[in-house]
């Protein structure tokens, strides 16, 4: 699965884009930030990292399909 | 209403302001956020914005949206800017026309307030020997 | 605090925003009071104002003191025009910047509210078929 | 004493800058209003008049004398 990364996500992962392994086909945000931590453990540091799902912030319970626009959205610091 | 909502380079302040008069409108307010020689007292050399820029756009639009809901405006303008910024620069252009001057007040804070909270854009700054990302919101 | 106090024939925005631009502010708020075709359901054509100069540029230079005593301000601009206005065109530029958006947001409110009850400034309002002096405050 | 007038008081008075006649080296704001309404008295009709002097607002108190500058202010509508 392509999640795209932003500021200090990057960072961690090391590319705006990362082609994330998935086995399964549907996942639940709250297990795909349990993959996420476990490939790096730095993201665990973050103040909060919040997931988008097709331009959208979903929630722990939102589910992911491989086919989705995922994103890494740690704290904003805009404006 | 119209909103015109941007992520670009570099913001005209004259163009920007253009997009907000209105024949039926009596009070334009904007605000204006520039990059600053320092924070929390740090010397900052310059800023870097990077956006999320599709989804950045969406939840513009969705704030202008909110905003007109809750005001009676005529024009809503919010620019962001992306790349490096020195100071004094502009980094956020945010503006709104209504009739009257208390909408326009009330929702340009409101538009600011909330870009700062959840559109997905982050703010990198280089002091003297490092830089480092802003953990703003949440 | 710098201040910029001026009544001008013509606002030039784009020259009324740099004054205001500076390295130690992070938010500019400006708030400009426009031309607008319709008042109390009146079609207007144009407005006329006209000001007691000596005493409304002493008035706005006490207003900018105010403020700066109020909240922590490095630049302030208020500018009115005189003589005809067309629809659409910038009649006052207020303005503010400072090291955060509150002061900016809440100094501009403070500078427009007051110049609008104290400044000796009068407006003519110009219809279809007849003109008359706005008595606004008191 | 010259006297300015300015918006809807000017209208009034028929002129920017009227010579007003005074008979006293010194005089009151409430005095002087009075000599005004009765050479003026449309000024009467105006939701307010206040006076300045020397570029200041006056009260009713406020003794002028005939080198201060006075003008006539009726409602300010700037803004």
């Amino acid at each position: 699965m392509k999640v795209h990364a932003f500021g200090v996500a990057k960072d961690i992962t090391g590319a705006a884009m990362i082609d994330f392994p998935m086995e399964e086909t549907f996942v639940k945000v709250k297990d795909f930030k349990d993959l996420l931590y476990q490939k790096y453990p730095d993201l665990i540091n973050l103040p909060s990292l919040a997931i988008s799902v097709n331009l959208f912030y979903a929630s722990e319970e939102t589910v992911i399909n491989k086919h989705d626009e995922v994103a890494l959205i740690p704290p904003v610091s805009g404006g | 209403m119209e909103s015109h909502i941007a992520i670009t380079t570099d913001i005209n302040i004259a163009d920007a302001y253009q997009m907000l008069v209105d024949p039926k409108s009596g009070g334009i307010c904007t605000f204006i956020g520039t990059v600053r020689d320092l924070n929390n007292s740090k010397e900052v050399n310059n800023l870097f914005f990077e956006a999320y820029e599709k989804m950045a756009l969406l939840k513009m639009e969705v704030l202008a949206e909110e905003a007109a809901q809750k005001w009676p405006l005529n024009k809503i303008v919010i620019i962001h800017a992306i790349g490096k910024k020195e100071i004094t620069e502009p980094v956020v252009f945010i503006g709104t026309s209504s009739v009257h001057r208390d909408a326009a007040f009330q929702s340009s804070r409101y538009l600011i307030d909330r870009l700062k909270e959840v559109v997905p854009i982050w703010k990198k700054e280089t002091y003297q020997d490092h830089s480092t990302w802003i953990n703003a919101h949440p």
